[in-house]
């Protein structure tokens, strides 16, 4: 008999009785610490969605898309962060890397890497989206079955550390008639674009680091330019120079590519900020559903002209909403995780979620949001995500 | 404020593709190109990403109007001085920066006169550029008239 | 004569000119898109420091520290976070993990990691501490020349989601007598702590997920307990098993590795929460100053209790000393960067930070910490830590 | 609150190490070792780490005193219990949880007289390893009563 095992009401198993399952692992033992470490062997599968629109002639013009239906929380791990790369993403060697700032400032200067760690740094989390994201949803007669990370993952977000753009900028002595800024990429296209100069000294940040370490070389390595809010694209990759004009180039990117046909035939050239957006990340498309009972609808919600207010879920394809909580802490353009506790009952239903920001402004339904526009418009589509759950649990991208 | 640590940079420091040609022609270099000119390099450098007469793609086609893409840079672009920098510094995509101003100059002709925008016979230079009157230009909403001082 | 180059007074470059320098990545396509991203390859030498005790009889027993004098910001990369492993990091196949919880409830219950998908999940950034983090300030009797990795190393923070642990208590129904709970991780010792279970109903998390993704291997995929605060064993790795007890287990690690010897000679068995700290990371040990002029004096501030509250910054070796700014959010349990700009004139001099928390703790000096231990006593080290600077500007642990 | 999706759990299926042998004694279970039959598989097993007398090391040696290790395990901790069940599950820390049920008697045996807790002829068991009377043991600080309910 063992020991004290009757005593008290503590059940103590009988150790030489019932073993239970040992695994091998238990019984061996484990790997050395090492100086830099991977996600588990099993997780392998949780990569970005690659997507290459014209694989057999531009392999370079790639994209991939974090799998947002993977993750839980706000951060997006850098390894999974989401490229567009307009050129491929180039070698950068950071011993001859320089930031220029020239044009219509008092003193043109140039910087290396090891001279900008002396410079103060602020820190802050913020989301990136690039315009397109989205895309399929906008323009595909009908909805795409995929999941989150090929539908929505041009997303994410990361703590950025870097040096305020004003300190730069005050430092080359920006002139009276300097009114925009041409930030360039040293990437192959070397892809430029006219950033007004209000907001390079608001808020503009020349991101070093990514979520602690040096910024990735997807996201910029050395360095790149951070415009918290602004649509991707605008936050210039490999930045390497700061041209200070009287007037925007009208790049490439500002000409076409990002520019939004709207409902008349007419064109916004520059569309700044990201609107207000949510989306639904658990349950989403490609999931199916394990049987009826309790769910928590899990999604993040975002917008780039501040914090996110509110977000209402609906169960029932919109007849109805309710508040989900918001994950604190509630930070200006960044992710926001929302939650709230759901029973499913096992029958056929549509949710949503629909994100309110501080300004007032409302995440739209998709009629509302394509009556704006032209219908190639594939650019800042923010509308309402809807899923559809079948009476089988399967979790379908729909149009409502 | 900060350690003032950056260094003085001088012009002959700065490589072209650090500044962008303006819409008024500013930052244009010496150098011209024809249609005709323009139509050989697309021939041999541009065709197999762009299609055989700059309609077919597969990618964004530069002439319009095409079945592929709502925005084609000869007819839809504001400025034809952006067609002449990002050609010089991005195109082709595999080779950017390959090309000679001339030949910059020749393949934003060639594209202008594809889209129906100039004749046939008319140089590209540093002064004909800019006075390119593209189709599009005052088809832009000025956000700045419609949401104020700071539009985003 | 270039085009309208004359006009308004805009700098801009003669094309044909002046070339500048045209780095050879700017010539040529880039890299596609990629599944899951790393580091630069320039950034290879950041990595963890490895420390094995016993790297000849024990290479399992091994610990890595995080450099954190190369990072910014607050978020620890997760491929950067410290490790402690008392028999090495074990393969677990998630597939066949389960997680127990036994004892004193009404219904013992596994749970596979599929199960655990579908519960509610909170999110919390947190930073987890080694109870033996800065040993080496605290027994070595003269200071160790060496980086903040290796003295301070053990020391992260991340961004943690999971499920609450009291649902998955209440689920198996704690019965009144049932008061502490044996957590037991699946690693070859099969490590176990007791914790009372106060903590564990009131904000202790089953993290499934680091910074996003799935929580690393090192950290105990694919489950860790997570007590915001509580010195890191008690954070059990590798989770398996919960066994709810009336009392204390007094396990290896309670009985002799993590108890304090204090001066008296009598022993705290039991030190929950990590005390208030902080530590400049940059400037720091083995850094080199690049002459006099303006610094930025940067670092991290954390309490187990809760949040940190002031930081204040001595340049001049405690005589005197200003507040540092506290960079926004200041969340409870987690790494706080503080701020403060520094013209140093070249003298020498010695840098220091000491932190308050919201609870009123302040982090004492060095002779007052040893004042309360035996000699012996490596545990919960949070004294000041002073940097030495020298006139040619390197940068040294001493102690005051 | 939840999904309610957790499974029963039976005690069969409960491995030995999901559980801690108690400090009065609960969940030791069968079996017996003395200090001699420990002191051979302490030579065997244990002595590459810990030492040919468990002095030397190189690793936390649980003997004391010694020159290495304030808090020998076999004089410091406050139970005699956690020797059983630590060897039990963790050691040797290359091979653990390879050790019989009577060799982890044996070894906490021998570790306990060798620190001079018990005698040489005393054999451990689930009845007399509660009952060993460690040294240290009043030496500890209650937290609870100095720092109240909720000391942390
Ligand atoms: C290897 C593939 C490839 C080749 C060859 C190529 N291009 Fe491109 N081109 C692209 C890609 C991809 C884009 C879109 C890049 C982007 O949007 O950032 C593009 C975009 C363009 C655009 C802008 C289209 C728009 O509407 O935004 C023009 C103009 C252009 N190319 C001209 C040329 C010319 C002229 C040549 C030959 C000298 C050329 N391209 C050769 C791949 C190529
Ligand atoms: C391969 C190396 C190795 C071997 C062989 C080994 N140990 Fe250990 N032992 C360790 C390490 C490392 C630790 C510390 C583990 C920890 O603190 O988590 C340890 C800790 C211990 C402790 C606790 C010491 C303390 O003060 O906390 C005891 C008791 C112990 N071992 C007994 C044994 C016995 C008995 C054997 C033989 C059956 C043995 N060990 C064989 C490496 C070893
Ligand atoms: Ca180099
Ligand atoms: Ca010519
Ligand atoms: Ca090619
Ligand atoms: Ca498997
Ligand atoms: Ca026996
Ligand atoms: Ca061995
Ligand atoms: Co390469
Ligand atoms: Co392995």
């Amino acid at each position: 008999a063992s020991g004290g095992a009757m005593a008290a009401g503590l059940a103590v198993p009988h150790r030489a009785g019932a073993q239970g399952v040992v695994p091998e692992w238990v019984t061996v033992a484990g790997h050395r610490a090492r100086g830099y470490g991977m996600p588990a062997e099993a997780e392998a599968p949780v990569q970005r969605a690659i997507i290459e629109p014209w694989q057999d002639v531009a392999p370079e013009f790639s994209l991939s898309g974090t799998p947002l239906q993977r993750l839980r929380g706000t951060i997006t791990p850098s390894g999974l962060h989401f490229e567009v790369h307009h050129g491929g993403r180039p070698d950068v060697d950071p011993d001859q890397h320089r930031l220029m700032i020239h044009g219509l400032v008092d003193r043109p200067l140039q910087f290396d890497l090891n001279s900008l760690e002396r410079y103060p740094m602020v820190t802050a989390t913020h989301f990136l989206e690039c315009a397109g994201n989205s895309l399929v949803n906008a323009v595909m007669p009908e909805p795409l079955q995929a999941g989150c990370d090929v539908i929505h993952g041009l997303l994410s977000n990361s703590e950025w550390s870097g040096v305020p753009m004003s300190v730069l900028m005050d430092e080359a002595g920006v002139q009276p008639e300097g009114k925009w800024v041409v930030a360039v990429g040293s990437d192959g296209p070397s892809l430029a674009r006219s950033i007004p100069i209000e907001k390079i000294m608001e808020d503009g940040i020349l991101a070093l680091y990514q979520n602690g370490e040096r910024i990735r070389p997807e996201q910029g390595y050395p360095m790149r330019l951070l415009l918290p809010g602004f649509e991707g694209n605008m936050n210039v990759k490999w930045l390497t120079s700061l041209w200070v004009t009287d007037a925007p180039a009208h790049t490439k990117h500002e000409s076409g590519e990002y520019t939004e046909i709207l409902a008349d035939g007419s064109s916004v050239k520059f569309t700044f900020a990201i609107g207000v957006k949510s989306l639904i990340t658990h349950p989403s498309a490609t999931m199916t559903m394990s049987g009826p009972g309790f769910y928590e609808i899990s999604g993040l919600a975002w917008s780039g002209v501040g914090k996110v207010a509110r977000v209402e879920v609906s169960a029932d394809g919109g007849a109805s909403w309710a508040d989900a909580e918001l994950v604190e802490p509630v930070l200006p353009r960044a992710l926001t995780r929302f939650r709230m506790p759901w029973q499913w009952d096992g029958s056929p239903t549509i949710l949503m979620s629909r994100a309110h920001d501080d300004t007032g402004a409302l995440q739209p339904a998709r009629p509302d949001w394509k009556a704006r526009y032209h219908p190639s418009n594939f650019l800042h589509y923010n509308a309402i995500q809807p899923w559809n759950v079948t009476a089988e649990g399967e979790v379908q991208n729909v149009y409502l | 404020e900060g350690p003032d640590l950056g260094q003085p940079l001088t012009s002959d420091e700065i490589p072209f593709y650090a500044t962008y040609v303006m819409p008024d022609g500013r930052g244009l270099p010496e150098g011209s190109g024809t249609p005709a000119e323009g139509a050989e390099i697309f021939a041999a450098q541009c065709t197999e990403c762009h299609g055989i007469t700059g309609t077919e793609g597969p990618v964004m086609p530069p002439v319009g109007p095409n079945e592929i893409w709502a925005k084609p840079a000869g007819s839809y672009w504001p400025y034809a001085t952006t067609l002449f920098d990002y050609i010089r510094r991005a195109m082709p995509l595999d080779h950017p920066k390959s090309l000679s101003n001339d030949q910059a100059y020749a393949l934003a002709a060639f594209i202008l006169e594809r889209n129906g925008v100039i004749d046939a016979d008319t140089a590209m230079t540093a002064e004909t550029l800019p006075m390119v009157e593209m189709p599009n230009r005052d088809n832009f909403v000025d956000v700045w008239a419609t949401q104020g001082a700071k539009p985003w």
